[in-house]
């Protein structure tokens, strides 16, 4: 579909929760420095696929490559150390350490391989962080909550940003300041896989977008095609 | 301490035991060599938990003595079933109707603990059966209130090992004391004992200091006793309360000012673990590992020999506990249903060849012997004198005498 | 009681809060960061005073015996921790408790069958073997002030590698939201394996330091572990800092429980911790719930 | 059908268990009777917890108080050379173990999860030293109780429990009485709502329950069904002591719930036995114990997270393929959150 070999490919991805599956076989690629929107209904498998690709919730069938290594089965940690940055449904900033500790616990040498993010380009992309460094994490709003995710991500080096829900329960000005930043990191070559509820602003940010629905890729096209499509957009997303 | 278990039988050499007998009842008389069926020991002692090395050292010196008397009990082979008494009072019933209902041991032998032997003594004094003998707990209540026909001692009653302590406290010139033991039925007894006693003599107990039973932090207590400043300091512990106690009494320089006393029991066994510490602490107590009598040197050489330990007061008391049972089933010629006459053979018995120099049964079935006064050289016990000569419980409220 | 015997009683209990505080640290830390509640914890410390014991023996020096003890500990904590405490993370705490009572059990007989079933004691070392003169009548052995500095030490360096290392603050974040440090590369099966092992070392460790003045004997965890629990639960579990609060407060509690009040003295400081607990459920420095 | 099958034959079993049970003083022997009287006091005392930890996820460790002050009290109401009469001293044994449980639940349920394990243990811990250092208690060495309660109306005896068969069918009764009682509660409306309790405590005090009466309640029933436990051990080895009340027992019978299968009713009996014989026969060719029963712990923790009643069921409903499913549960809250 894209480049001959993908930095993220998926194949026939099944995964579940218990005796609960939620996966049914997907099938998803993301080329390096590609942003990708991942779409679809609550409830759909957008998280659990996610949970999947980097590793923490356990893969009963198909396979996961990264760089056409085989990453499947992986345990979470050695997945992120291959440059798959996280920034989680509700953030899951560390209640007792302080913003700088965030930053440094993730730091890490990208080995080269993805951008190399410092604790200043960090700040540099959230001027508020800098002020609030001491700060535990339960001390931060909202806002400033998920620019740690964000920057925290950044700081493990990757090459690959995956972001669920980032911009929910945020105001609309804090918002558009996380969508600004995604394009800068967007800018810098790093490829995103993005789940969010704000279509316009996806269909803007991304090259490409996929639809789960039930457990499978309903669809996988470029944005554009995407936007273009109101009938498949009312069926699939209900919008 | 595994060289003890080489023998431990349990239940399957019990079934050899009745495999045998059976073979010898079913199978034609003139081919078989009567094998008679072996005379059961029951053991109810501690192989595991605080008091394992004495229930290890009681077992060893019955062993020894048994084995002296030639590994037959008037021509019936000797057979121990030993249960692990772990020291806990709540297993004690099960245990004992282990060994006297189902195993029906011939003679029943424990244990340490004071609690496992009324509990034990409650069972089988009622069953009036077997004859048991208590090689080591020292209630007062056993041979008093409780006292039964068929249940003997053959070491101490705590009583007997604290009321000497008083006169060798009062002898020494001291006019006041402090006590200090763990808030327990033996505890009391002893320090009880000897502090009426030391009263009795004009003394004066400034306080008694009790200390939770069995714990073992004393720094606060050594700090009081220094404010107190008493004359001398009458003390109680065993085991490792004993060894961290004297350790401690002489790092906060209390050994210096204020002299230690105590039943034998607060450094027998353990005066190598307390070291230097414990030198000079008198002590009174029914034996002495150096008593230099020829019967002690034999014993000794034999138990190192056979063991390659040393023995000590525990092994002592199982040793004579052997003496008692060999005499028991002697006198009733190997018939070991004979409760009755086997108690009646240990009633007022005198036992010569006791290391512990000759001692005789009461009509209470409690020891009537001879206390030394000793104290501690670099690790060893030396032999003072005698504290008290043949000295008897009081036995109030048996009913046997 | 005078001044001056109110001063040493407080330093008595001064005193055993340190070494106390030793034990409970390790028990706080296992179960505040990897969640996991140890009832071996006495059985490490009394494996400690015997590996001192025996160690000592042989080198000649508790500094070795240390040493190497903290050493050999590690291992074994390492051990557990792989083939046992590891597959448990996901399950009910119950679990837990009923794998390590199980251990308590294993490592008893152990003990014994190694040991054997002797009182030992382990020689204070020659230059810490004497006393200070504190009043005219009392003394204050030297080794005790030693333990003490020690568990100063102790507690200081556990709150460096908490506080301001960077493994600490994986150990902070991977003890709050295990997958989130996951997720950031962090191995948290490594880090609890680690957080585990140090656990054991720390019991251990307190077992050796204090088996000068206490004797080596079979059993000695139980009490231990019950009072390390108390502790940490006075404190807030999983605060060290609310472990230290709570062994002060424990063992100055229970010395001047022995010596004002002696009829009820083993209570005193379940008491303490009955109305701490009623007072803050969460206990001193632990976070509501 | 194949449930019907499953429970088909777990009520069969259930009836060749009984009727065992029943005929097993004609074809155990002394020994033996004896031994199964002390697996079923056991039995009963881990029911009891079951109905804590299993039902209303209240995880007790000092549930031994109960068992103690039961045998204490039958301890102190035994006159010296005369039995005491069943009528007073067991109903006496159950109210003093009730009362502790009302007070001791009662403060401690101001706490929760931990906490609530540690103030349990706090308080059993305080008992234990009463009953340690207390003169009048026999202190570390126990009261002997010197002869059974006996059982007699107008001076006319009914029942002599000194007789082994009298009392073995007496605690077999006490067994089944329990086991009905508990069944029968945790199928009713209190049952639901406890088990309600346990999966989440908030949502049902959200709904309009009362949650922490329906708590105390339940720790209440557990602590006096303990004392019944407590009181015929006590009767039964005519002793009582410290031990008793220590954190080994509670420990021990917590074991015996986790091993035999919380949640269900039949499991702690199964642990029960299965501890129980496990101890007794080790006994008898190790004196290594600790070593073989501990190790055996550990393997069934790993092995059998839902316990002998896991692996019965696993049995019964002839799903032997695979373990049996480890109850997913989410990981409890650890650290600071």
């Amino acid at each position: 579909m894209t480049a001959a070999q993908p930095l993220l490919a998926a194949v026939d991805v099944h995964a579940g929760y218990g005796q609960h599956p939620v996966l049914h076989g997907v099938d998803l690629a993301v080329a390096a420095g590609e942003s990708v929107a991942l779409l679809g209904r609550n409830g759909m498998g957008k998280t659990t696929t996610i949970r999947a690709l980097i590793g923490l919730t356990p893969i009963s069938g198909g396979s996961v490559q990264l760089d056409g290594q085989p990453v499947t089965g992986l345990p979470a940690h050695r997945i992120a150390r291959l440059g798959v940055g996280l920034v989680p449904e509700g953030r899951g900033i560390f209640p007792n350490l302080t913003v700088a500790e965030h930053l440094a616990v993730a730091a890490r040498s990208s080995g080269g391989r993805g951008p190399a993010w410092d604790r200043t380009a960090v700040l540099a992309l959230f001027p508020r962080l800098a002020e609030r460094l001491d700060h535990l994490g339960t001390q931060l709003s909202g806002g400033e909550q998920q620019m740690l995710a964000i920057g925290r991500a950044l700081m493990t080096g990757p090459r690959l940003l995956i972001l669920d829900e980032a911009t929910e329960g945020l105001a609309p000005r804090v918002r558009a300041e996380i969508w600004s930043v995604l394009a800068r990191i967007r800018g810098e070559g790093v490829a995103i896989l993005i789940v969010d509820r704000d279509l316009p602003q996806l269909l803007h940010l991304c090259d490409r977008a996929a639809i789960v629905v039930k457990g499978r890729i309903a669809f996988q096209g470029t944005a554009a095609a995407l936007a273009a499509d109101r009938a498949m957009q009312q069926r699939w997303l209900g919008v | 301490m595994l060289t003890s278990f080489h023998s431990r039988p349990g239940r399957r050499r019990f079934l050899a035991g009745a495999a045998a007998a059976t073979a010898t009842v079913l199978a034609p008389a003139p081919f078989v060599l009567a094998r008679p069926a072996p005379i059961r020991i029951g053991v109810l002692l501690p192989y595991s938990g605080t008091y394992a090395m004495l229930g290890t050292a009681i077992t060893d010196g019955m062993k020894l003595s048994l084995a002296q008397a030639g590994e037959t009990l008037a021509g019936r082979p000797v057979e121990y079933i030993i249960v692990d008494s772990e020291a806990s009072p709540q297993q004690a019933p099960q245990n004992t109707r282990k060994l006297v209902v189902r195993d029906r041991v011939d003679v029943l032998v424990g244990p340490v603990h004071s609690g496992v032997a009324l509990a034990m003594a409650q069972i089988v004094g009622a069953r009036g059966a077997p004859l048991m003998i208590i090689p080591n707990a020292g209630a007062d209540a056993l041979t008093r209130e409780l006292c039964a026909p068929n249940v003997f001692r053959s070491s101490f009653s705590n009583w007997q090992t604290g009321y000497p302590c008083g006169k060798v406290m009062a002898d020494d010139g001291h006019r006041s004391i402090v006590t200090i033991t763990w808030r327990y039925a033996a505890g009391d007894e002893i320090m009880g004992a000897g502090a009426e006693h030391f009263e009795a003599l004009g003394g004066r107990v400034i306080k008694h200091i009790r200390v939770p039973f069995p714990d073992v932090s004393f720094q606060a207590h050594l700090s009081e006793i220094a404010s107190l400043a008493p004359d001398a300091v009458f003390a109680f512990f065993s085991g490792g309360g004993a060894v961290q106690f004297v350790r401690d009494y002489a790092a906060a320089g209390l050994k210096a000012r204020i002299p230690l006393y105590g039943p034998g029991f607060l450094t027998e066994g353990v005066a190598g673990a307390q070291g230097e510490a414990a030198d000079g602490i008198r002590s009174t107590m029914h034996y002495v590992d150096d008593l230099d009598i020829p019967v002690n040197r034999r014993f000794r050489d034999a138990y190192r020999d056979a063991y390659g330990r040393e023995a000590d007061v525990f092994a002592v008391q199982g040793y004579d506990t052997g003496t008692l049972i060999a005499r028991s089933a002697t006198a009733v010629d190997g018939d070991t249903s004979a409760v009755g006459d086997m108690a009646a053979a240990l009633e007022g018995i005198r036992l010569e060849g006791s290391p512990r120099g000759a001692w005789q049964m009461s009509p209470a079935h409690n020891p009537t012997q001879t206390f030394y006064l000793r104290d501690v050289v670099d690790g060893r016990h030396r032999v003072l004198g005698v504290a008290a000569e043949a000295l008897a419980d009081p036995a109030t409220g048996c009913t046997l005498a | 009681m005078d001044l001056a015997g109110f001063l040493v009683q407080l330093l008595n209990g001064v005193q055993a809060g340190f070494l106390l505080f030793l034990v409970a640290s390790g028990l706080t830390l296992v179960f505040g960061i990897i969640g996991v509640i140890n009832l071996a914890h006495g059985a490490f410390y009394m494996i400690g005073a015997y590996l001192a014991f025996w160690l000592t023996g042989l080198t000649g020096s508790l500094l070795a015996a240390v040493v190497v003890g903290v050493a050999v500990l590690v291992v074994l904590g390492i051990a557990v921790e792989r083939l046992a405490i590891g597959f448990l993370y996901n399950r009910d705490h119950l679990q837990q408790v009923l794998l390590t009572f199980g251990l308590i059990l294993v490592l008893d007989d152990l003990q014994r069958l190694i040991w054997g079933s002797d009182f030992h004691s382990v020689p204070v070392p020659a230059v810490l073997s004497g006393a200070v003169a504190l009043t005219q009548q009392q003394d204050y052995p030297v080794y005790r002030l030693f333990v003490s500095a020690v568990c100063i030490a102790v507690a200081l360096g556990l709150f460096v590698l908490i506080q301001r290392t960077r493994v600490g603050m994986a150990i902070r974040a991977a003890a709050s939201n295990r997958e989130m440090a996951e997720a950031l590369g962090i191995d948290v099966g490594r880090l609890f394996t680690l957080v585990f092992a140090l656990g054991v070392a720390l019991a251990g460790f307190a077992g050796m330091v204090a088996a000068p003045i206490s004797a080596v004997y079979p059993g000695m965890g139980d009490r231990i572990l019950i009072l390390a629990f108390v502790i940490v639960v006075i404190g807030g579990i999983g605060s060290v800092k609310g472990a230290f609060a709570g062994a002060m407060l424990v063992g100055i509690a229970d010395t001047f429980g022995r010596v004002l009040v002696p009829e009820v003295a083993s209570m005193v400081m379940y008491g303490v911790m009955a109305v701490v607990l009623l007072w803050r459920p969460q206990g001193l420095f632990g976070r509501p719930a | 059908m194949i449930a019907l099958g499953s429970r088909a034959r777990a009520v069969l079993a259930a009836c060749a268990a009984l009727s065992v049970l029943t005929a097993f003083p004609w074809i155990g022997g002394e020994f033996y009777v004896d031994l199964v009287v002390r697996l079923m006091i056991l039995a009963i005392f881990a029911m009891s917890l079951d109905l804590l930890i299993g039902y209303t996820g209240l995880v007790s460790f000092g549930h031994a108080a109960f068992f103690g002050i039961a045998g204490y009290t039958l301890a102190s109401l035994t006159p010296a050379a005369a039995p005491a009469n069943l009528v007073v001293v067991l109903p006496a044994a159950l109210v003093a173990s009730a009362l502790a449980a009302t007070v001791i639940g009662y403060l401690s349920l101001r706490t929760a999860g931990v906490g609530f394990i540690m103030i349990t243990l706090a308080f059993a811990q305080m008992l234990y030293y009463v009953a340690n250092e207390s003169r009048a208690f026999g202190g570390s060495d126990g009261v002997l109780i010197l002869f059974r309660p006996e059982l007699t109306l107008q001076g006319r005896p009914l029942l002599d429990l000194e007789d082994p068969t009298v009392f073995y069918y007496l605690v077999l009764a006490c067994l089944a009485g329990v086991l009905l009682l508990l069944r029968s509660l945790v199928r009713a409306p209190f049952g639901r709502v406890i088990r309600a309790i346990r999966i989440d405590d908030r949502r049902t005090r959200a709904l309009g329950f009362a949650t922490g009466r329906y708590k105390l309640a339940s720790f209440v029933i557990a602590g006096t069904l303990a004392g019944l436990a407590g009181f015929l051990e006590a009767a039964h080895g005519g002793y009582v002591s410290p031990g008793a009340l220590s954190w080994h027992q509670s420990g021990l019978v917590m074991a015996v719930v986790i091993l035999g299968g919380m949640g269900t009713l039949y499991g702690p009996i199964l642990g029960a036995f299965a501890f129980g014989l496990l101890q007794d026969q080790v006994q008898d060719w190790t004196e290594h114990t600790g070593l073989v029963v501990g190790l055996f712990v550990i393997a069934m923790v790993l092995l059998a997270p839902r316990g002998l009643a896991g692996l019965l069921s696993g049995v019964l409903s002839g799903a032997l393929s695979g373990a049996p499913k480890t109850r997913e549960r989410p990981a409890a809250p650890r650290g600071p959150r």
